[in-house]
């Protein structure tokens, strides 16, 4: 590596960090400089200053309450969406039948239904679960059906030929060329599960993180909730990287090539 | 394989032909072909580009209906795709997030699920035939536009079918491995017998490979004739300095060049 | 004639009806206001928009108020009057759950809103009635679930405020069953619940305004306890959605917050310092606010209430 | 065409309306049949009658109100994601640092943040479009990022032995080729307008179907309710239809091809 | 463009090689080649697949930096893809969405954001010249393999380049198109001269179109040898049956078929 690429690596892997200090520095001196009310806008030292008064055992049962909900709800999501994509794919008498019904379910605030599914399902996990699915597994359907549309048709020719069984012809080609557009649906579904953990939280809980930022709101604790959302975004953010470690890692083939 | 397997009819078609256009204005893409292929036998076909080569083959390996006409293998009607078919592209179908060797077994591994080490041996070997034995653990995209063509005509052979289609399968080859590897592909096919249709450009390689040369007309493709070419077995390059060959060719050519003069 | 914006701390609904009966009978008009209404989404909501003067004047609760004071001295709102004197917490149960009096309520499953103030003075109120703080088996469920639990016996009781006892009763009723109300305030709860609260902008700059703005409001609160009917139509008139029958009932079951024997002994609206630092105490316990963060008279301002005859 | 296609094509066109009456006459008989009260499940009947109930006029402003805000929202979305896409594209230097605080806005549950924005902007039109902004764009931005960086090397090596403009390398080839994942993320984003909207009307509103819905459940009105949410179903898929028509209409050649 | 103008050194490559893979255990792709092109003259590539032509033709056209040597057009080092270059590519690289008219004029479109009627006559001219004319309205995928190449082959001509770069650019074209679009792209460089560099797999395509033959040794590419060809022009079918065409063939066929002998 030349002298010149390593300076080049070292500035894009800091930059980052120094826009996220500088941000966090303007907005503190936006709240010092026009005086904000902390019930307004909280000043990042106000909101590092709540943080550290609540317990760190607290933070981490509200944390996992939520990681629990958003990862098993996403994961449930790739479980449903990524099947019915397929079917869909592969009959267009289902997708036209499915695809409206799946447009009236994403379309429906979750909000909305809350009660009907807390008094279906209970007002433990398995609702919360429900509704971060619902949240999430429309993007994965829509990438999915995208990225299995777009295999090239010489490639279906050659499944063809083969005579092989369509089960291979979706998991052999069909899938592996909708990684890229999986990957895609992945990145939005993550975060999107994440809210939808909250929301649920919102409508039915005794912990997470979502509850405790409605919480602490309606205690009029805004610099507390404020290191609550905080909190949410770097878990947020984490779950994000890892989406994209886990294509580095499991399909490099996937990502766009650099240039030469 | 006895030999009264061979020179009965194996791939028929009557009046075969396709229009990709619905609007009856359009001529079709190739129109009235009568053809038998006999079991065994290489048949090379030429005519000029866009004159339906592509579109016959397609048609045979049941990837596409006729709109006219119908194919029948073996007395069957073909109404789909058959597996008793290997394909070569023209333009070279490979998986990308599969390494040159998983590539050439893709087939296998497509069909059946699975392959066995024997296979991958029968892999590297036909990789080595096609100089491509140290690359059998690059990816596609580490190859030149040359060597990924070599790589899909590897995988066409590796499941040894009874029908061997061949979309201008040499046009990416430099001259030399183009003759090595039609050779190669002679052996192959003397040792493990199969119908070849075989679509090349070059009059010379369709004489030195084939049976018979089918000449196709430009648009709407028609067959303009069938050439027998009785040139001896095994061919090698000293084929390429008999007198009949130069005389096929030169038959051959003058349909291409002047087909009016030709018919 | 003068601007106000009015700042409820919810959607509309029997209890909120009053300011819209001032706005349909002309009260406001006949002081020279006109009135705007902007709906809330809570307390704390309603105590933002006022502070950052988006409202002028509006509906909090009083422990919101004292407990954002608490935490923030500068929160620029003040509290002008009183209209609930009484809690209007309670825990809603069926006849047939057996749950007549207060200290049944132990061991049995409970649910209640996620993020409603009630929450936190359940402990106190168990407490205070002789039962482990911890007695009851509670779940948090989205308001709208809380009926239905309780009717199909998802849940022995709901916590829920008795300005709502008509919406349960309907549910109620639907499927055959008695709705038991047990309202905290006769179990111990002594505090100031729902108030008029004001920006210190509003109070400053326009104190006259104010002071109209409150004796019309008065004088709405009272012709509402009157008219219950005329105050549902008044609400539905000015919110098309409303079933204005629905919202008499509410008006109903509501008045009994406002005119009760606080009110008789102290007067409508009134803010008397004993009740003051009796609901300071109960909130600071209830939201774990030290008692001395905060003195509850700094959150009063008895201006507006001492021009009211 | 042939008759044999034609069936099929009238079997397609009828089958998602034949599914849906089904579906619609199971939940009546669901409802009947377990004597599901009202308030928990309304029968389609009940919500009808609930509709007809409420004054044309009354839906209408409420639409409007919601609808107004989604468009909005989507349009300025589109407008803004797809620059910061190309640009993310273009620059690693801004696609490092600004991707980690899109990730942070998105997984920012806007139903935390609204109320401060709310607070800040007003309880207007213009905040609530912030609102459905800050949930639309995202999909936008990382599907439109996805299709970018698809497009095929060669094409890119054309527009650079033309030393083409950028802009026209970005207009002429990039954007182009990455319009079937731009659509995917429009499917998408549309959807999730309509949420936006409700969501923030959720917040605050004095209009609007979210605010109808709110509304009717907290007077425990549940068909009424789930009149207005079926009221917003259908116009969430009429957005959505518009969005897949559009594509027909504008960008034929980038629909999946259909077999021969 | 006068006479003085030609035979002098236009593009320059000194010791240039490159290496896609930095594990140095690995091989170069080319290496160590130096090369003078003179100002408007044919020069044609031969050599094994995979030798490295494809990388040799992307580093002239400053699409690839070479990691040794250096390159330089008009004693300016190239640093980066130049405008003035035309280039027909390996693989046909059509834009989907573009007719093949658009497709033909996209390099206007794309470097100046317009083109004339005049343009769109020229495209004309140019698609009827490669046997398109009626093809015009098409959309690319409707269009045959070798179709789509001569529709890159076209648009690479439009712009008029100095220098023309072409990846084996007719090897998906039959006997007769090939033969005929190979003097159809003499005349165009006879009336408008320009640097060519033609990649192709056809030895007698090589000696009959070029003006010099640079033969490649397989991987690591190095230059094997420069043979000049020394035929009159114009070249004609006829050129082909000169004595002097067969014999610089044959030196050439001997380069590739036997390295060994040869060098
Ligand atoms: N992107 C790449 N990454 C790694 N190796 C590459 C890459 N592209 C080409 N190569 C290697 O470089 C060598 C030369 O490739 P190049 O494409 O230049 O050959 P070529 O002479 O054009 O071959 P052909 O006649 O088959 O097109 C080959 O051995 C190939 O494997
Ligand atoms: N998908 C399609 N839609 C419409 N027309 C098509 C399509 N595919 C091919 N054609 C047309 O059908 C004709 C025959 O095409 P085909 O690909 O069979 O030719 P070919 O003989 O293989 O040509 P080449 O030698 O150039 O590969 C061409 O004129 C082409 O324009
Ligand atoms: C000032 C005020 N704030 C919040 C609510 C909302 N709320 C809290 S509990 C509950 C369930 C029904 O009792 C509802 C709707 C309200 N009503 N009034
Ligand atoms: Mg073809
Ligand atoms: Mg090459």
């Amino acid at each position: 590596m030349s002298p010149h690429s390593r300076a080049r690596a070292f500035l894009l892997g800091v930059s980052p960090w120094v826009f996220f200090v500088a941000l966090i520095l303007l907005w503190e001196i936006v709240c010092q400089a026009f005086s904000l009310p902390a019930y307004v806008l909280p000043a990042p030292s106000a909101i590092v200053d709540a943080f550290f008064q609540v317990e760190f055992s607290r933070w981490l049962t509200h944390l996992w309450a939520t990681l629990r909900v958003a990862l098993l709800g996403f994961g449930i999501s790739i479980l449903v969406s990524i099947p019915i994509a397929v079917a869909m794919m592969r009959s267009e008498l289902l997708s036209r039948t499915l695809y409206p019904l799946l447009v009236v379910v994403q379309s429906t605030p979750v909000v909305a239904v809350a009660p009907l599914i807390i008094v279906l399902m209970g007002s433990d996990d398995s609702s919360r679960v429900l509704i971060t699915c619902l949240l999430t597994f429309f993007p994965l359907v829509v990438s999915t059906a995208t990225g299995i549309n777009e295999t090239p048709p010489e490639l279906i020719e050659l499944s063809r030929s083969l005579d092989a069984p369509t089960r291979r012809e979706t998991w052999q080609i069909r899938i592996p060329y909708a990684i890229p557009h999986i990957f895609s649906g992945l990145r939005i579904a993550i975060t999107l599960a994440i809210i939808g953990a909250v929301v649920a939280e919102f409508v039915a809980a005794e912990e997470g993180l979502g509850y405790f930022i409605q919480f602490s709101t309606s205690f009029f604790r805004i610099p507390q909730a404020f290191a609550g959302l905080f909190f949410l975004a770097v878990v947020s953010l984490l779950l994000f990287k890892s989406v994209q470690w886990s294509q580095q890692l499991f399909f490099p083939w996937s990502l766009p090539k650099k240039g030469h | 394989m006895s030999d009264t397997a061979t020179n009965r009819p194996f791939v028929t078609l009557t009046g075969v032909g396709h229009r990709y256009d619905p609007n009856p204005s359009v001529p079709p893409a190739v129109t009235g072909i009568d053809l038998v292929l006999r079991r065994h036998e290489f048949v090379a076909v030429v005519g000029p580009s866009g004159c339906g080569k592509s579109t016959l083959l397609r048609m045979i390996s049941g990837l596409l209906k006729p709109s006219e006409g119908a194919v029948s293998v073996f007395g069957r009607p073909v109404d789909g795709p058959r597996d008793d078919v290997g394909i070569v592209f023209q333009k070279p179908t490979l998986l990308p997030w599969l390494s040159v060797r998983r590539n050439v077994l893709f087939p296998l591994k497509h069909k059946f699920g699975r392959y066995s080490k024997g296979d991958e041996k029968r892999a590297d070997e036909l990789l080595e035939m096609a100089g491509l034995g140290s690359f059998a653990e690059k990816m596609p995209d580490e190859l030149s536009g040359g060597m990924q063509q070599r790589v899909g005509i590897v995988r066409a052979l590796l499941l040894n079918p009874d029908i061997l289609l061949m979309d201008e399968p040499f046009s990416a080859l430099d001259a030399m491995t183009r003759e090595q590897i039609g050779f190669d592909l002679l052996k192959i096919w003397e040792e493990q017998p199969k119908t070849v249709l075989f679509i090349t450009h070059s009059i010379a390689e369709a004489v030195l490979l084939a049976d018979r040369v089918l000449v196709m007309s430009k648009r709407p493709g028609t067959v303009l004739d069938m050439i027998e070419v009785d040139l001896p077995r095994p061919r090698t390059t000293r084929t390429i300095s008999d007198a009949r060959f130069g005389e096929l060719a030169d038959r051959i050519r003058t349909y291409i060049y002047e087909p009016d003069v030709a018919s | 004639a003068d601007q106000v914006t009015y700042q409820l701390d919810w959607l509309p609904g029997g209890d909120k009806s009053p300011v819209y009966v001032g706005v349909q009978k002309g009260f406001f008009e006949d002081a020279g206001l006109e009135v705007n209404i902007a709906t809330g989404r809570g307390s704390a909501d309603a105590i933002t928009k006022i502070a950052t003067d988006q409202a002028d004047i509006g509906s909090a609760d009083i422990a919101a108020v004292m407990a954002a004071r608490a935490q923030d001295e500068s929160v620029p709102v003040k509290v002008v009057y009183s209209i609930f004197n009484q809690a209007p917490h309670a825990f809603f149960t069926l006849e047939k759950s057996g749950i007549d009096e207060l200290t049944d309520i132990q061991g049995k499953k409970v649910a209640t809103s996620p993020f409603t103030s009630s929450n936190a003075f359940l402990p106190l109120v168990l407490t205070e009635n002789g039962l482990p703080s911890d007695a009851v088996n509670l779940t948090k469920a989205d308001p709208g679930a809380l009926g239905p639990m309780l009717m199909n016996g998802g849940t022995d009781a709901i916590i829920a405020w008795v300005t709502n006892v008509p919406l349960f009763e309907d549910q109620a009723e639907a499927t055959g069953n008695e709705l038991v109300v047990i309202p905290w305030s006769d179990a111990g709860l002594e505090l100031y619940s729902s108030s008029v609260v004001a920006s210190e902008k509003f109070l400053s700059e326009r104190p006259d305004v104010a002071k109209r703005f409150i004796a019309a409001l008065d004088k709405s609160i009272r012709y509402t306890r009157d008219n219950p009917s005329e105050a549902g139509a008044a609400l539905k008139s000015m919110v098309p959605e409303v079933d204005a029958d629905v919202a008499a009932a509410q008006v109903k079951a509501t008045m009994p917050l406002v005119f009760n024997s606080v009110s008789e002994r102290d007067g409508l609206g009134a803010l008397t310092p004993e009740r003051i630092a009796l609901t300071w105490d109960w909130v600071s316990q209830a939201e774990n606010l030290p008692a001395d963060s905060l003195d509850p008279e700094s959150v009063i301002d008895r201006s507006l209430l001492e021009t009211l005859d």
